[in-house]
């Protein structure tokens, strides 16, 4: 299924704004629309096909090409689905050694960027987008010049890079640093890891990142690491994760994870057991559990008496417990970036015998390799005006230091920023790169894992990686796919163990395009033995002044650190824990709040009580959140997000997402503080301001609980038991409580049913597995053409994601439980919908699918009213497409829908019609896992399986046998055809087993 | 009153001649394209291709085994043969015995049509390449179905459906015409009258089903 | 054929029934009265037998209620069974509805109909109706039915029943 | 000729009053016909007109731009247009009761209102017809709810669907009403046709038929009216109990429930009865209508007022039992919502309104005081509007599960779309009055005549001497 050598797709694309014709010859089959005079046929429509066949492509069928996920630095594989000759769909690559098949939210986003019309088209001379444009020849030539006087006067240059694990990227830039005398390559990560590094570097003797393996980790003590959904490589351990989390009967397994936190993260929201912890605290808290360790483990004790003073000293003494209980099976981890802390973590865990187990120093990760010390002393050099040159690629120091890194007093800065940014418009060049299904690269995320990336559509905007910019800087005119093949060839094949093989290297590279990736022995780190005498307990220590809080500057799962800041499914991602779109906000928790007399939306300034840096914006109450802390999301305000303006429908009362000239969000990169102690996201303090004015947050859910209102509750039905939960020890106690306590005598039917059977598409979601990522909902966002509405109409409730995440706060701040459900189109059997559609636009098909005709809808929102589950979407307007290059990521497999009708969950119908052409086109029968939905297909945690619920056989019918396994709304008798799983935690028996 | 059953009579007879000549004039609901044969750049017969040489469907629409359009062939497939048939036989036979008679070398003949072909290919008159290259040609779509309508060919060929079946007789037609109505009922009709591959989920004929086509 | 006729103009209702009486009893032929609203017991009086209008309502009726409930069956349940939330192609109880407001409908308007054609009423049918019997007065036709009887006699008796005017005209 | 008529009261009161003969009714009712329009109907056309103006703006810009101008939500599907809808319905249910089942039960006191009444029920129907048409998100697809024969299968309609059931009905009572008013019409069309001249004369003449009071038209005339109102009566019924069923057969607790249907229907009789009382109390001061309308018509529709006003309260402490009594958590849960939640304003509007403020009408000098009965009607009308409101939107904003919980803000384009259906009725209802006899000439001259149906005069029982 997987083509891999695209090379015959790259023909000449030529700049989109005279691209038509050029468009339409690649992909070979286009449909124009003219007009013909007088005609009663309609609109002429012109099929354009290719001057050349290809044996590559044929029009209308999809094929998949390998690659490597650009859209942070975890290096995930992803197949792209391109259909004539364009990438409409990032799939994981099932196996892959990082990711194993999954894909988060950024990453299945990031193909929308690949059509972002506002890229750079080529280098531009002079600030951003007020530069000129220049050819690539022009440029080289004057830049050469350049950099000749540099090297003969001996000028300081500087690489300001993000990090680059890509060996042949690294290779080019030695090259052209070693011309120069003064010349250094400094990298940092906009979601930092340096002190984890540099603690390996006192502990370990080597700066390393270890691969943290959370699918060997039974029991797990995370402080404030977010490892689910933002830390390091999130899909590869929520796969890791939920591994221990298989609750079939057959095989329980389930590992422990407590979690303390300052703010409410999604990790947070899956842990076990869940505290609040403030940053201050963490390093108190860590020291105590080193110190049950060290009495455990009976070894010199370097943290003694530190348990006494940690706060939850009974806690921690029970997570000391657990994890020495299955030791060389534990994993400590904490994401503050402070090496005091990072050496603690180390230290614990090489108490519990981790290394060589849970955490791997061999294979090192190099997904982070940031150092933030470096940065602090280019600051320095920047403002002595040492540096002569600086070339920034992949990274926007700009957005992320502000002014504390001068970047104008540089003698020359070139920027790499393939869309304009707020570092490209400080600088005197841009060289724009290409996004990263258009070029070639390789990555090693981790020590021996090589991963490559392949173009899968021509270049849309003239654009050169930095390996090849550099290459051809340094002089070697070779072009940027040579450039790769020839390290390969002398770096990497020579270890390979084709190389003694008699195919060459030719068949060498093509096995490793096509899948993607290639596992290499003999590149490893070797560190050294621990080093006990780098531990001290921790010390510094300094809870907030009287009157400030904590600050907590965090990622969200789909801006990170602000790179995606222009891509618009992103923006409109709920965020899983608030449910919030469109913006960020300051998080405070429910007491504090009422303490700073603050409600939900009313504009505060942060204000640093260092610096006196501040940032406006709205608060947003979090329950869970440890009350000393207020936590602000990176990756805002960026920018160029006034794009945004004209997002949404204009009308009459329509408020535009962002007013003309303004971002979304506020840049809290900026309250970072001093960058000589490291990007520290935690460590900050600030104060809270009420401004006076207030705005509405875009929540997508109005109520957060399953608990109904207090005053409107019912004696005995203040619950409502949508999510069934219960733990570990009542599942093993009494595996048929679990759910049977929820359940409804089912009288009978009224009628006997006329309808065949034979196939039933259903599925099972198990919500042990599920973490509430996100992955799917963009996924299918992608897969079904889903249209982006805009902020405000997010906020009047009328987002359109066809799988929504609903979250479910349960409990108080303290012991905090929050429930994830995916929720879409349940196909009942008995579908409500279908009956009241007066126009048959929605029924049933033969396969026990609750089909939604979009060309019969006339648009009565009746099915919607009706439909429990409140899945089905309508098209309140036109959402403008008028993006023509955006257009491009269009699915031409889904009907684009047109104002006034109906849409739903389809369980992806165009997948299942495909999968049965195919069969039928081989001549076989279905088989169970033809079939695989778009929101399966993403899910790192595998809590999603699709299949015939009538085939006994079926993994998903073995699933909807479970004794975990309800439908929500059982008493409604719609037979919905979605299994959920109970959720479970790992804890102990409960009096009966009241999950909720 | 004998007036009055006249003005009827007439009206009637109005309506009458109205319904034969709307009969005569081909009329039809919007949206219903059958019959439509437009005129396309280059004047390709099917009746020759398909017809007279009963060259296979599939040669030149290949992806109607393998994807759901079945394709215009890209120029180069034509080129496949038309490399070295540049105009009809008995036009190069009269040249060939001309030039046998006048003692020389054969001209090359192109016939006007295939001049079309080779000026999108990018061909000059002795069939090498030209500096400027080729310009796709803008064939006129026939089969025209509505966005919404996802007709698949690779699973009508898989159940060996004779692409006549659909398409009318291709091989007698010069130019490309529209066979059937195309309409969903006419759709429809088929997918009840023909039986289902055994196992399927209805037994008793194809799928009827919304989301065989609508999705 | 033609014939002659006398119309009678009245003021008051009491004046017309009396001298309908008497024609009656004379024999005379009424064609017909006419009044500015219905007159009660002047169909007996007049010997006017008892509509059929009932009949045709109940056959309407009837009508309605097969062809809607036939329709909805033969269109859900034989032409093309669809499967609509589970439900039986032939739900009976769902189609109640829609043929009580067919039997309803075409009661309803094989009635009106029918009393338009019986009536001899229609858009733009020239009105013959004698002056002031839509406001105030009423009017009495009558015809010879009997050629043996004087028709000479007919204006005098209108006259003696307080007819304000008495015409002669040519009827059917 | 002297007033004979009564409404069962003891002491007799004229139900026409003036002591009319046949020829004044006809020049008191045909006259401001021919007079030409006073001040006071040009200023209230023209306030009607702009009104409707606006609506149609409203209409159009949403047709044009998306239901999405609208304040709905994927939570709550239906707000001001279904309300709107099943508020007109029931307002047009009056008119038909008035003028088919009192009919039928002999209440000559009916004949000075039927007439406007049916008129009532006919715009009423259009403008409820309206609302289920542009709150489609497609409107120009409309069509595709009648069973046409088609190309595509051929696909008929969805015959379970209550939607589809509402087609029917509305239809069929639109049409019903509609011939059942024209019936009616077409003597009283004769009688202008016959003071008309030119164009009026041409154009009356037309509609009328022909018609020339023969006794033998009359007779079948009164048939077919008894038949058509035995027809209507049941319809008038069924209309509202399937409108009810829109509700009653889905799934949304607060909409699913089993005492819709007679809740309906009496809620229609209800705010029908108001509309009717508050336009004539209207007509009668406009028109000078004074003595047609007299207080003995406004005593017998106040009490009847009252009377379904009970049975309307009595049905909203059927549902609160019922959900109580139910078990269910979902309907427990709505009721509670619905008269504590977000939108317990509303229903409490809705009580005072209906089960509060029609109680005054026991005191006879509250009913006899045109102001109190006039600002009673008026707000019977707001409450029952509310009411549907209450239930279609209060129901929805939350259902089942929490997480879809929402809310619902009409929007200024959702105003427009309410208040020009007023506009339309109005603007509607002026043009009746200004063109066609408010009352029905035929009939009050029966009643004056002495022998109205169920008169003394006639020798007691009507069925004796009914159409024969």
């Amino acid at each position: 299924m997987k083509e891999r050598t695209p090379n015959e797709l790259l023909l000449p694309f030529e700049d989109s704004s005279g691209s038509r014709r050029s468009f339409l010859k690649l992909v070979g089959f286009g449909i124009g629309s003219a007009s013909l005079a007088g005609c009663s046929r309609g609109p002429l429509q012109s099929a354009i096909p290719t001057l050349e066949a290809s044996r590559e492509f044929v029009p209308g069928r999809a094929y998949w090409i390998a690659s490597t996920c650009g859209g942070c630095d975890a290096g995930c594989g992803v197949l792209a689905k391109c259909r004539d000759g364009r990438p409409i769909k990032l799939e994981g690559i099932p196996g892959h050694p990082v990711s194993g098949g999954g894909l988060c939210p950024a990453g299945q986003g990031s193909v929308l960027s690949l059509y972002d019309s506002q890229r750079f088209d080529g280098p531009q001379r002079g600030a951003g987008g007020a530069g000129s444009s220049v050819s690539w020849s022009d440029a080289d030539r004057e830049l050469r010049s350049a950099f000749d006087a540099l090297k003969q006067s001996g000028g300081r240059v500087r690489l300001l890079t993000g990090t680059v694990n890509s060996p042949s990227t690294r290779a080019a830039i030695a090259r052209f640093l070693a011309g120069f005398a003064d010349a250094r390559h400094i990298s940092y990560d906009g979601l930092s890891s340096s002190a984890m590094l540099a603690a390996h570097e006192r502990t370990h003797g080597e700066r390393l990142l270890p691969r943290h393996h959370f699918e060997r980790a039974r029991t797990i003590a995370s402080f404030d690491a977010d490892f689910l959904s933002t830390w390091i490589s999130p899909v590869e351990f929520t796969a890791g994760y939920t591994q221990l989390r298989e609750l079939d009967m057959n095989a329980l397994r389930m590992s422990k994870h407590f979690q303390l936190e300052a703010r409410t993260s999604l990790t947070g929201c899956r842990a076990d057991e869940r505290v609040r912890l403030a940053p201050w605290e963490i390093g108190a808290a860590l020291s105590g559990l080193c110190d049950h360790l060290e009495g455990r483990a009976g070894i010199e004790r370097r943290c003694r008496g530190a348990a006494d003073t940690a706060p939850y000293r009974e806690l921690i003494a029970r997570i000391a417990d657990e994890l020495w209980a299955t030791r060389g099976e534990s994993l400590v981890v904490a994401g503050a970036n402070d090496v005091e802390i990072q050496v603690l973590v180390n230290y614990a865990n090489e108490l519990l015998q981790s290394y060589g187990t849970t955490l791997d120093t061999v294979h090192a990760s190099q997904q982070r390799l940031g150092d933030d010390r470096e940065v602090a002393e280019l600051a320095q050099e920047l403002a002595e005006d040492s540096v002569d040159l600086l070339i920034v690629n992949g990274v926007n120091p700009a957005y992320d230091f502000g002014a504390l890194l001068p970047l104008e007093r540089a003698g020359m800065l070139i920027s790499c920023a393939g869309a304009p940014d707020e570092t490209s418009a400080l600088a005197a060049w841009v060289v724009p790169e290409p996004h990263f299904l258009e070029a070639w690269n390789d990555a090693e995320p981790y020590r021996g894992v090589h991963a490559l990336s392949q173009p899968t559509v021509p270049l849309l905007r003239s654009g050169r990686t930095l390996r090849e910019t550099l290459s051809r800087w340094a002089g070697d005119e070779r072009a940027d796919q040579d450039l790769l093949r020839a390290h390969w060839r002398a770096e990497l094949y020579p270890r390979s163990p084709a190389h003694a093989g008699p195919s060459g290297f030719d068949a060498f590279f093509d096995q490793a395009l096509h899948e993607g990736f290639v596992l290499l022995e003999g590149d490893s780190s070797t560190p050294g033995a621990f080093a006990m005498d780098a531990v001290r307990p921790y010390s510094s220590a300094q809870a907030p002044v009287a009157g400030a809080l904590g600050l907590v500057l965090y990622p969200k799962a789909g801006m990170l650190d602000g790179r995606h800041g222009h891509n618009p499914w992103l923006h409109e991602l709920p965020d899983p824990v608030s449910k919030i779109a469109w913006d960020n906000y300051a998080c405070l928790s429910p007491t504090t709040a009422e303490r700073l007399e603050l409600s939900e939306g009313q504009l505060v300034s942060v204000v640093t009580t260092a610096e006196g840096a501040s940032v406006e914006l709205p608060v947003h109450v979090q329950r869970g959140q440890h009350d000393g802390v207020v936590a602000v999301a990176l990756g805002y305000g960026r920018t160029g997000t006034d794009r945004f303006t004209n997002l949404g429908p204009e009308w009459l009362q329509g408020r535009p997402t962002v007013e003309a000239g303004g971002v979304i969000g506020a840049n809290a990169a900026l309250l970072t503080g001093p960058l000589d102690a490291g990007r520290r996201c935690d460590a900050r303090q600030a104060t809270v301001i009420a401004t006076g004015s207030s705005v509405e947050l875009a929540s997508t859910q109005d109520h957060h609980s399953l608990t109904v209102p207090q005053h409107l509750a019912i004696e005995g039905h203040e619950v409502r038991d949508m999510v069934i939960s219960t733990t570990f020890d009542d599942l093993e106690a009494h595996p048929d409580d679990v759910v049977h306590e929820h359940a409804v005598p089912h009288a009978g039917e009224l009628w006997k049913e006329d309808h065949k059977g034979g196939t039933t598409w259903g599925m099972a979601i198990d919500l042990s597995r599920c973490t509430g990522c996100s992955g799917c909902v963009i996924g299918c966002q992608a897969e079904n053409n889903v249209p982006v509405v805009g902020r405000d109409e997010v906020l009047r409730h009328r987002e359109m994601s066809w799988l929504r995440i609903d979250r479910y706060y349960q409990g108080g701040d303290d012991e905090l439980r929050t429930l994830h459900q995916p929720m879409m189109c349940q196909q009942c059997d008995h579908a409500p919908c279908e009956s009241v559609c007066p126009v048959l636009a929605t029924l049933h098909s033969d396969e026990g699918l609750n089909q939604q005709v979009y060309n019969r809808c006339v648009g009565t929102r009746y099915c919607a009213n009706t439909c429990p589950y409140k899945v089905r979407r309508f098209n309140w307007f036109d959402y403008p497409r008028e993006d023509k290059l955006q257009n491009h990521s269009l699915n031409p497999d889904v009907t684009v829908r047109t104002r006034g009708v109906m849409e739903k969950c389809s369980f992806c119908i165009q997948r299942i019609q495909e999968a049965k052409a195919e069969a039928s086109r081989e001549g076989r029968k279905l088989r169970d896992g033809d079939i695989t939905p778009a929101c399966q297909q993403s899910c790192p945690a595998k809590a999603i399986v699709f299949g015939n619920l009538e085939d006994p056989e079926s993994a998903v019918a073995r699933l909807a046998a479970s004794q975990r396994s309800y439908s929500v709304l059982e008493e409604l008798n719609v037979q919905p055809s979605v299994r959920y799983l109970a959720h479970v935690y790992n804890g102990p028996r409960t009096k009966g087993s009241h999950g909720h | 009153m004998t007036y009055r059953n006249t003005k009827i009579l007439i009206v009637c007879m109005l309506l009458l001649g109205a319904l034969v000549l709307a009969q005569d004039t081909d009329i039809r609901l919007p949206g219903n394209n059958q019959g439509y044969e437009p005129e396309q750049p280059i004047a390709f017969s099917h009746r020759l291709h398909a017809g007279e040489l009963n060259i296979d469907c599939q040669f030149c629409h290949y992806g109607a085994e393998s994807s759901r359009h079945a394709g215009i062939p890209s120029a180069s497939v034509c080129m496949n043969c038309h490399k070295t048939v540049t105009a009809k036989f008995d036009t190069v036979l009269i040249e060939r015995e001309l030039a046998e008679v006048e003692g020389r070398d054969p001209r090359r003949i192109i016939s006007p049509e295939l001049r079309k072909l080779y000026d999108a290919v990018g061909l000059d008159e002795n069939l090498q390449p030209t500096a400027e290259g080729g310009t796709p040609i803008e064939w006129v779509r026939v089969h025209n179905l509505p966005d919404f309508v996802y007709f698949d060919h690779r699973v009508h060929v898989a159940r060996d459906l004779a692409c006549e079946t659909c398409h009318g007789p291709v091989g007698s037609m010069e130019r490309m015409r529209q066979f059937a109505d195309l309409s969903m009922g006419w759709c429809v009709q088929c997918h009840r009258d023909t039986p289902a591959i055994p196992g399927g989920p209805a037994e008793d004929h194809a799928s009827t089903d919304c989301a065989a086509c609508h999705y | 054929m033609k014939r002659l006729a006398y119309i009678g103009v009245f003021e008051h209702e009491a004046d017309l029934l009396q001298a309908i009486r008497e024609s009656r009893e004379l024999g005379l032929e009424i064609v017909d009265a006419h009044s500015p609203y219905p007159i009660h017991g002047i169909d007996e009086l007049m010997g006017i037998r008892r509509s059929r209008l009932t009949i045709v309502c109940f056959c309407g009726c009837l009508t309605g209620l097969i062809i809607g409930l036939w329709f909805q069956y033969w269109s859900s349940a034989t032409d093309w069974p669809l499967n609509i939330g589970g439900k039986p192609f032939d739900s009976l109880p769902a189609f109640i509805p829609v043929g009580f407001e067919m039997t309803v409908l075409l009661g309803g308007l094989s009635t009106a109909l029918f009393l338009f054609i019986r009536s001899k009423l229609w858009p733009g049918k020239k009105s013959r109706a004698i002056g002031g019997v839509t406001d105030e007065r009423f009017a009495l036709v009558i015809a010879r039915k009997d050629a043996n009887l004087a028709m000479a006699e007919v204006p005098e008796l209108l006259h003696r029943h307080g007819a304000v005017d008495v015409r002669q005209e040519l009827g059917q | 000729m002297a007033t004979k008529g009564q409404v069962g009261s003891a002491t007799p009161v004229p139900l026409i009053e003036g002591d009319k003969s046949c020829g004044q009714v006809t020049r008191d009712v045909c006259g401001p016909l021919e007079r030409g329009p006073t001040k006071l109907w040009w200023w209230a056309f023209l306030c009607a007109a702009s009104v409707l103006a606006l609506g149609a703006w409203a209409v159009w810009y949403q047709i044009a731009t998306g239901i999405g101008t609208w304040g709905l939500n994927r939570t709550v599907g239906w707000g001001f247009d279904i309300t709107n809808f099943v508020f007109w319905v029931g307002i047009g249910h009056a008119g038909t009761l008035i003028s088919a089942v009192l009919l039928l039960f002999r209440q000559k006191w009916r004949t000075s209102i039927n007439r406007s009444a049916e008129a009532m029920t006919i715009f009423a129907v259009i403008c409820a017809g309206l609302y289920p048409v542009i709150h489609m998100g497609r409107p120009w697809l409309a069509y595709w709810v009648f069973p046409y024969p088609n190309f595509r299968g051929p696909l008929w309609v969805n015959w379970r669907s209550a939607l589809l059931w509402d087609v029917f009905a509305i239809g069929t009572y639109f049409t019903i009403s509609l011939v059942f008013w024209y019936v009616g019409l077409i003597p009283d069309l004769a009688t202008i046709r016959d003071r008309a001249k030119g164009l009026r004369k041409k154009i009356f003449g037309f509609f009328s038929l022909g018609w020339d009071g023969s006794a033998r038209t009359w007779s079948r005339y009164e048939m077919a009216c008894i038949l058509l109102a035995s027809l209507a009566t049941p319809l008038v019924v069924s209309v509202h109990s399937v409108v009810s069923t829109d509700f009653a057969t889905s799934l949304v607790p607060g909409w699913h429930t089993t005492v819709l249907p007679p809740y309906f229907v009496i809620g229609a009789v209800f705010s029908g009865f108001a509309m009717v009382l508050m336009l004539m109390l209207i007509a009668r001061k406009v028109m000078s209508f004074e003595e047609y309308i007299t207080k003995v018509h406004i005593g017998a529709m106040c009490k009847i007022i009252v009377f379904t006003g009970s049975i309307v309260g009595l049905a909203y402490g059927t549902e609160l039992f019922t959900a109580w009594y139910s078990g269910s958590e979902y309907e427990q849960f709505a009721f509670a919502n619905r008269v504590r939640g977000p939108m317990g304003w509303a229903y409490a509007i809705m009580v005072l309104c209906n089960v509060v403020a029609p109680q005054l009408l026991w005191s006879r000098k509250i009913r006899s005081s045109l102001g109190a009965v006039f600002a009673i009607t008026v707000l019977v009308n707001i409450g029952m509007w509310f009411e549907r409101f209450v239930i279609i939107a209060g129901s929805l904003q939350r259902d089942y599960l929490p997480s879809a919980w929402s809310t619902y803000t009409p929007t200024l384009v959702e105003f427009g779309a309410l208040i020009g259906g007023f506009g339309l009725f109005f603007t509607l209802f002026l043009l009746f009055c200004r063109f066609m006899p408010m009352i029905s000439m035929c009939e009050i001259k029966t009643v004056i005549s002495g022998d109205g149906y169920g008169g003394d005069h006639s020798g007691g029982d009507s069925e004796e001497r009914s159409v024969a």
